[in-house]
This record gives C-alpha cells, structure tokens and sequence, in this order.
C-alpha cells in the first residue's frame, strides 16, 4: 500500500474519531454524523482508485444494489422500528466481513500459494466473528420484529449444546490453523458459525436483543478490524476498534442499568419469564386499585403545577409520541411544567424514548436522565406513567425477593399523584408484578396508550 | 505486531471519545457507529476488484452490497434520527 | 508512515485523556508528563550502547545521563506532591 | 526490532496511558503516576535486555550518575520551587533528545553509509527542537530561580533579529538534508538551535515562564516523537505524542485563564512592564487605603462565619502556606467555615497553589476552583487575601483599558470585608494597580506573608 494511500485511510479514520467526538453534544451531532459518513467515503474512494481494481462492473453491481437496498430501509424504518432497523444493518456489516475472509482464503488457494500462520488465523477468526453476527443480528432482527417469537425459546441441554458447538468451532479453528487449504472444512466452519449465531440469540428474550445487538455491533467491529490485520489495512483497524470499544460501553452500560450481569442476560433466558406472567388481574392478590377515567385525569393534569411524564415501551408500542407532545402542548399554557424522566433501559433501545420524543418534537431539553429528575419526583405533583413498567417499579427498591431488586429505577412513587396508562395490570418485560399499581396515591388509566392519551387530549380540550 | 499497537490505541481513543457521549444519543451512537463498521466494504471492494468472475471476486461482490447496505442505511438513519434532535423548542414548527 | 499513524492515534488518546485532569493536579501533571518525555532514555540507551567509546556512544552516554535525571527526578518528585495530595482530612497528621 | 520487544515497548505506552488516566482523581493520582513509572522500567529494562548493547559499564556510568542527580533535586527541591524544576527536568529530557539526534547522526557517517532522506531530515528536527527545548528550559529556570533577571529582557531590533535566526535554521536544515554528513555545519545546527532557544527566552517575563516551560515541554515531548520516528520505535512515539499532548493543553489553558494569546506571551515581552511599576504607594492617586493591624484583623477573622482565602504568588513566596493551615486550624473550631479559593493562574505555574497548600496538609476538598467559588463571595464574611494581586483585580471586570481586562477573576471584592496581605501597594506581575485595594470594603495588612500571619495567629490564641 503506498504511503499516500496510507494517509488516506488515517485521514478517514480521524474523520470517525471526530464524528464521534461531535456525538457528545445534541448539538453538534449531526455534522459529526456528517464528517464520519465523508471520512467513509474518502476510504471507499481511495480503495477505488489505488486499490488496484481490476473489475470494476461487479463492484458498480454491488454498490449500487447496495446503496439502494440501505437507503429504502433507512428511508422507510419507523423511529419505533430503530431497533430492528441496527440489528438488520448490523447484521449485513457483519456477513460483509466473513465475505471478504471468505475470498481472502479462497484466492490463494486459487493462486496455489500458502498463506503465513497467523494470516490462515485471522481469516478463520473473522469469519467466525462476522458469521455469528450476521445470523445473530438477523435472529434479533427476527424477534424484535416479532418474524421470531420474541419468548426466550428454551430446550432441554440448550446449553450443553451450544457449548458442545463452541467447543466444535475452536477444535476446527485450529484445524484448520494447522492445515488450512481445505475448502469443505472451511465451509463448513462458516456453517457452524452460522448455527452457533442462531442458536445463542434464540434463547434470548426478545427486550434483551439491545444488548445482543450492541455486543454483536462490538463483534463486528472486532471483525472489521481482524479483516484489517488480514488484509493488513490500519484503516480497518482503527474503525473496527472504535466500533468494537462503542458497542463494548454501551453493553455495559444497559446491563449496569438493568443490574443484571452480561452472563445472565446472555444464558439467563430472562424473556422466558414472560410466559408465565399473572392473569389481566394482575398479582390478583385482592388489593382494589384506583382507576381514573379520561375526565378525571384531564381535569388533575389540567390544574397540576409540574409534570413528570415517564414513557417506556409501551409508548413506542402504541406509537404514542406524537399524542403525548400534544398533551403537553395543551397543558403548558395552563401554567404546568412538564419534564419528560429518560430511564436508560426505558424502551428497547438505549436511548430509545429520547429519540421518539425527538420525533415527536419535544425539545431535548426537557428531556432528563434518571439521575436529575429522581430528586424532583417528590416536588411534582403528577407522574404520568405511559406505558413503562419494569423502571418504574418500586420492588427494585425495596424487594429483595424481586428479580428487579437494585436495578435502579425511577422513583416515580414519590409523586404526590402517579397516573399510569397501560392497558391492564400486565407486567412488563421483566414479568414481574409491580407495587406501584396498588399504592394508593397511583390511579391507573388502562387502555392503549395512543388511544388513552387521545381521550385525555380531547378531554382538556373540554375544559 | 505494529498493527497490534495501532489496535490497542484506538481501543483507548474509542473507549475515551464513547464514555463522553450522553445517553439521549445513544441510539443515534449505536447506528453511526454500526454504519462505521461498515468499513468492511474497504475490504469487500478489494476482493470484488482482484480477480475477475471467480468464486473469490463474486464473494467479494456479494460483501460490498451487504456492506454498502451497513454504510448507507447506518449513515443516512442516524442522520434523520439526529435531524429531529437538532430542534430546539423556538425552532419547533 | 504507519508510524504517523500511530502518532496521530497517540495524540488523540493524549488530549482525551489529559484534558480529564482537574486544575488542581496540573502541577504534578506537568511534572508527571515531563517525567515521561524521558522516554528519550530507551533512544539514549540504544546509541551509547552501540559503539564502543565512538564519539557517538559517548554524545549517548551524556544523553543517558540527562534522560535519567529527567525521568527519576520528574517521577520522584511527582509522588512526593501526590503523596501529600493523598491526605484527606481524617487522616491529618 | 522483534515482536515481542515491540509488544513490550507497547505495554509500556499503556502504562503510561493508564498513569495519566488516573491522574484524572487525587485519589488515584499517586498511583497513577506509579504505574507510569512503572511502564518506564519496562521500557529501559527491555531496551537493556533487547537492544543489542554492546558496553554497559558506559551505560551504567550514565544511568547511575543521571539517576543520583535526579533523586536528589526530586528530594531536595522546596514545593515552592516546582516551577524551576519543571523547567530544569525539561530542560534535561530537551537535551537528551538532541544528543540522541546527534549521536543518530554520527553513527551512519562513521559507518560510512548515507541516510534516506527522511531520517536525515527528523534527525535535523529532533537537534533543533531538542536543543531549543534544552537551552530555552535552563533560561526559564534561571529566570524563575532569579539566576537571570526575571525582567523581560528586551533591545531593539529583537524580533527581527529572531526572525532572522529563526529562517537561518529553516535554511541549514534545509541545507543539511539537501547533502548531509557535514559534520560542521550539523554542529552549527546545533549551537544555531542552542542559541534560538536563549534568545527567544529571554524577552519572556518570569511569571510567564510556566507557560513557556509547558510549551517546551510539549515541545521535547514532540522531540521524543520526532527520536522516535528516527530510530523508529513506536513506544517513544506514543509516550512523545502523550506528553505533546498535554502540554498544549496546559499551554491553552494558562492563557486563557490569562485571556492572552500564546503569541501575546511569547513575544508580548509582557513581563517587561514591571520596571515602570508604580512606586510603594502604588497607583498614588490620593485615595486613602484603610489598613488594619494584627488584632483587629484577629478580632474579624475570629468572629466571622465563613471566611474565603485567596493565596497567590506572594504566599509562595514567603513559604506561608504552613501557618495559613495553622490559623484556619484556629478559627474553624470557633465556628468560621474556611475555603481556599484557586485561580486557576495563582501563583505562577498551574496547580501550583493545590499543591502548596496540599503539603501544609490543608485537605483537598477544601479547595475551590474560580467558578465553583466565584458565587460564594458575596455570601462570605472575610475574603483574605495572601500575596494574590492580579487574580483578584476588579478592573479585569470593569476596566477596558487595563491589559487585565477580560482576564477571569476572583470576584473577592464582592465579600462583605476584604483582608489584603502583602507587603506594598505594589503591583503584582502584570505590573498594572490594582483598585481593589481601595475600596471601603477592603483593608490592607501590610507586611511579608509569613511574618503578618505569624502575628494574625498569635493575636488570635490571645482571644
Ligand atoms: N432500553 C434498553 O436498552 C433495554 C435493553 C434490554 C432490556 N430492556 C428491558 O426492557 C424493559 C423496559 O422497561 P419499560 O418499563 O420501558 O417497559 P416494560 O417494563 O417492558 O413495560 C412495558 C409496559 O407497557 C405496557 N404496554 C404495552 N403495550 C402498550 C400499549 N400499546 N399501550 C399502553 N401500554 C402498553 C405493557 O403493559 P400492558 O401489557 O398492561 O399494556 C408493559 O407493562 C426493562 O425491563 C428493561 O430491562 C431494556
Ligand atoms: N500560575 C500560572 O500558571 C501563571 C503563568 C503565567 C503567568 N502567571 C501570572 O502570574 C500572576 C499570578 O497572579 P497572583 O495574583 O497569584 O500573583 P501576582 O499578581 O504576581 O501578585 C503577587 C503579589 O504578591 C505580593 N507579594 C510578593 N511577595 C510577597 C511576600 N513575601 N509577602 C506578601 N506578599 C507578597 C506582591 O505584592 P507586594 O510586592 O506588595 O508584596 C504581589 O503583588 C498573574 O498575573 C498570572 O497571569 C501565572
């Protein structure tokens, strides 16, 4: 690779680095976006033109196709979807590494040279890292999109067996290290990495595939940058690293946040709960619970100082942001203030409820991490609870028997009213019952978030 | 081994550049950051180009598609997410 | 040049990093940082071991010597501003 | 170079990386810098073991002689006197990497062969910017150490003059990478470089040496880099960038705690404004300064509530740090609430009053940065302010025509009584007077720092 080349790919890999740099501000966000998608463009450009291209009809096919396909996607992707949108996307980059390792093993057999150990190595690791997270991202995809039951699908010695298949993929690694050239094993480890993808997502519930995906996004970022050690490319190297780091935190940070450790949500089959999750009635144990009505809640809302709202998945289910930002529009000028509480495994996605509300309009202003607003939940006098449930269940707090027990939650029963919209007394996610409901300073407001809030919009319009 | 250097730095400037970045741009981090694993099509491009027609190059051609997938959707979602995010309430409307 | 890669990658980490520093430890980070720029030792060591008594091994010898007051003064004198830093109140006297 | 010395080298880097990031706590700060020094073991051990060394016992006539002499200014060395010897170690490492250059350079025209261009040309930039690092760091101590007058030292023509030297080494380095192996010329270089370093130095003021010493400091870090693409060694590159790095960073952040430009320091021969400093009484327009003596100062300080000190250089000076912490140690029991305030400028090297005050023992969570402290003033009883001046100059808020102005400041004239202890009505560094002292909330306790403090705690047993 010639020296100016070399600068090239630095030169992109800075653009990255920046891009990510601007990523710690709202603000300045976009242009960072900006300046990574031209730090891309000069690498593809650069391989274009120094890269010793011989055929370039077959690229145009491939880039072409493509573009178009990620361009409908991102065009078409509802805000809701965000999460299956990465894992498909993620998917893709994923099967392109253990592509490329595939050719790189095929060619010199072609060209009947042998390759240097550590090169054989390398490729086996990257197609076996790009091939799990190709099929796993597609099985998350699958599950979130509901293609793929999103229960935890567990089976008798699951675990046996994916260890039985891990240990089978090491044992043809290495084989493959000592003897490489052998095209059918090789496929064949290709096909195990495949199954091995599969088999690990599916036993996960369909709420954890955040963290699968975002840990698969590390992986295929680690598999960018093992093809840069094949094709021995510090491009790839230090985009695949900075991609791996990224997805390593945010991992990290959504188990901190559930407190639950990577371990359990990977072989926890936490999602599996969920089958056995209490009748309509909840619990059932016979506590009355308050409910309120559209007028009732429009009239509290209407003449309340401060409002909390908490979205949580439900929101993004029903697709109710739009409606809440017109609540809030409604009862602002009637003197309320109205924050919107940002837990960081609200929704399905880190950040999920903050980009819905953005759709949605609401200034990220008001927008305010568990952290800030928990003080404040106690000098407000309405909760509104839309459709979260796991992150606002005070059993984390107090429970011990609770599997919520120290995830750290939003106190939003210190509200002097709570009102939550859900449409019964379901539990969330996690499966499990939530005492909020029962406290008598909670009204709940059952229905399908969108069309509870529509009610309420109407209803204030009334008074 | 130098390559492994260049690795191990980068790991630290991610690792540095990421924890700075707030949790309500978290999704927008995810997909950018899913977008720039799709530097992969550096090598797709590179496999596709070498030879011509033989199993190797249409693996090659195969993985620039699914990369530039990973490139433009990654690139062009995280940036209509963060169009949204650009208004602040006097904008709004 | 993959050389400059890696400094342009090291510069990076550096400012991240440094810039994470609170004032009130700037003093021992000068001194801290200055300590390290010592590393010149390992060039030192190479070019006074090299030759024998050559006018070059000797220009390293110097350079050896300057380089090791630079690193164990600046690291010495470094802890011992640290170690009264150390001391938080209930630990007085 | 083979893999594993690399992978050593590569460690050592971390080592360092991971120094400086737990220089980020005090509370991990020491250790940080133990892992830092650890690293550097590392690195000279590996070099030692791998490098090919032909003699030692040279080697360790050096390592020994260097190591004892540094141990003992580490050792001896007054906390006040941290500026020099900053500037001193600098000044070593300067030098080290120039003779390393030097010694690059000899080697290959004893052998004979010639160099590819690049080598001769980082070998020429690593004797210019080394030599410039060595002779320009010595200078600065001298000034600081008042071996040199710590004036601005200026003559006409002086700009150009450097100017000129300045294109005169552009033009041999430039010449000597065209045809090199020309021994006399490369040590023209050299003394060209020494020379440069003086001179430009000199028109410096002495309180602005700090910012020239990190300057060179980055300086000899970028030095070490440059050494490091010369023998091309990646773990002097990382560790040069590291320490370029940071002392760019400190650099801006002096002159913008300063509000002037780098340029306005290095040649604003701004220092030189002190010959014309206003006589013992000070600006000597007729405003009467009210003074206090000891007991009156103790009376106040005894009663109050919450009592501000503002140290400064001339608290440095006077070695007063000590009895500062005793006479807090007098007053906190009788009720007053003692914080230190730090400009981030104080003194005259960042960090330089922490660190004063941490050796009297004063915790660090007593001290306060300007814009954590700047609100409190005017809640605080007694502002006491110990040979601070031009960080507590009012008219860098108010008055456009002083060259304070725009400067950030400690707003002490805010709080209710202001105690100013220094030995004049003299200006500080920046040479200009300072009206604070004039106002009918201020008063003035003249004497050296020490000795009035001396007498403020007697007093206040007495009570
Ligand atoms: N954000 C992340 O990154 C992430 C990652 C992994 C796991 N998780 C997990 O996901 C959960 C997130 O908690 P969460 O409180 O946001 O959600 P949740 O605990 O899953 O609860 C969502 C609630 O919304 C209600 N709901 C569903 N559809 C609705 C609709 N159309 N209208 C109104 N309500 C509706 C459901 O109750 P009804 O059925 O009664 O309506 C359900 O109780 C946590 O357990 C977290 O650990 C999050
Ligand atoms: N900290 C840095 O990194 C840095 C870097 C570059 C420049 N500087 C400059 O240094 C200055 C620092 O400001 P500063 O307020 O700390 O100091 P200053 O403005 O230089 O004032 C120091 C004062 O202390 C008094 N003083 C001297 N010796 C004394 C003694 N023995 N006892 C009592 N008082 C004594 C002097 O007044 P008397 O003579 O009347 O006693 C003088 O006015 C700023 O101008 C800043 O720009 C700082």
């Amino acid at each position: 690779m010639s020296p100016f080349v070399m600068l090239l790919y630095l030169v992109a890999a800075v653009c990255f680095i920046v891009g990510l740099k601007r990523l710690s501000s709202p603000a300045t966000a976009r242009s960072g976006n900006a300046v990574a998608s031209v730090g891309m463009l000069l690498a593809i450009v650069a391989t274009l033109v120094f890269g010793r291209i011989l055929s370039f009809q077959l690229i145009i096919v491939g880039v072409v196709i493509g573009s178009a396909v990620g361009a409908v996607f991102a065009r078409t992707v509802k805000m809701t979807g965000m999460p299956q949108m990465v894992a498909l996307l993620n998917g893709f980059g994923g099967g392109a590494s253990a592509l490329v390792a595939g050719a790189e093993f095929l060619r010199p057999m072609a060209a009947g040279v042998t390759m240097p150990l550590n090169t054989v190595l390398t490729i086996q690791l990257s197609v076996l890292i790009g091939g799990v997270t190709f099929s796993g991202s597609l099985i998350a995809f699958g599950k979130l999109q509901d293609l793929v039951t999103g229960r935890a699908v567990t089976y008798p010695l699951q675990k046996t067996l994916n260890a039985l298949l891990f240990a089978a993929t090491i044992a043809l690694v290495v084989w493959l290290v000592i003897s490489p050239d052998q095209l059918t094993w090789f496929v064949v480890l290709a096909g195990v990495a495949l199954l091995l993808g599969v088999l690990s997502v599916i036993p996960i519930g369909g709420a954890d595939m955040p963290v699968v995906i975002s840990l698969l996004n590390s992986y295929s970022g680690l598999a960018a940058a093992m093809t840069g050690f094949v094709i021995n490319n510090h491009g790839l190297i230090i985009s695949g690293a900075l991609v791996g780091a990224s997805g390593l935190i945010l991992t990290n940070i959504m188990c901190k946040a559930m407190n639950r450790s990577l371990g359990n949500v990977l072989f926890g089959a936490f999602g599996a709960t969920m089958i056995e999750a209490p009748s309509i009635t909840g619990g059932a144990k016979d506590v009355t619970v308050r409910q309120v009505g559209p007028e009732e809640a429009a009239t509290m809302l209407a003449y309340a100082r401060s409002v909390i709202v908490v979205p949580g998945y439900g929101l993004a289910v029903a697709q109710a942001q739009h409606v809440v930002r017109e609540l809030a529009d409604l009862i602002e000028p009637r003197g309320a203030e109205v924050k919107y509480a940002i837990h960081p495994v609200a929704g399905r996605m880190p950040g999920h409820m903050n980009v819905l509300l953005a759709e949605a309009d609401v200034p990220y202003d008001k927008l305010r991490d568990m952290d800030q607003i928990n003080p404040e939940f106690d000098r407000c006098d309405i909760a509104l609870v839309i459709g979260a449930n796991d992150v606002v269940n005070p059993a984390a707090r107090s429970d011990k028997a609770s599997p919520l027990y120290g995830m750290p939650i939003l106190d939003v029963d210190k509200a002097h009213h709570v009102i939550v919209m859900k449409r019964s007394l379901n539990p969330g996610f996690a499966g499990v019952d939530n005492p909020l409901f029962y406290l008598e300073n909670t009204s709940m407001f059952f229905g399908s978030a969108k069309a509870s809030l529509e009610k309420l919009v109407a209803e204030v319009k009334e008074l | 081994v130098i390559l492994l250097v260049i690795f191990v730095l980068a790991m630290f400037v991610g690792f540095e550049v990421i924890t700075k970045v707030p949790p309500t741009l978290h999704t927008p981090l995810m997909s950018g950051s899913n977008a720039i694993s799709g530097i992969t099509i550096i090598g797709a491009l590179l496999a596709a180009g070498r030879g011509s027609g033989d199993a190797a190059s249409i693996l090659g051609v195969i993985a620039v598609a699914f990369a530039m997938i990973n490139v433009i959707g990654g690139f062009m979602v995280t940036d209509r997410m963060l169009r949204m995010f650009k208004r602040r309430p006097e904008e709004r409307e």
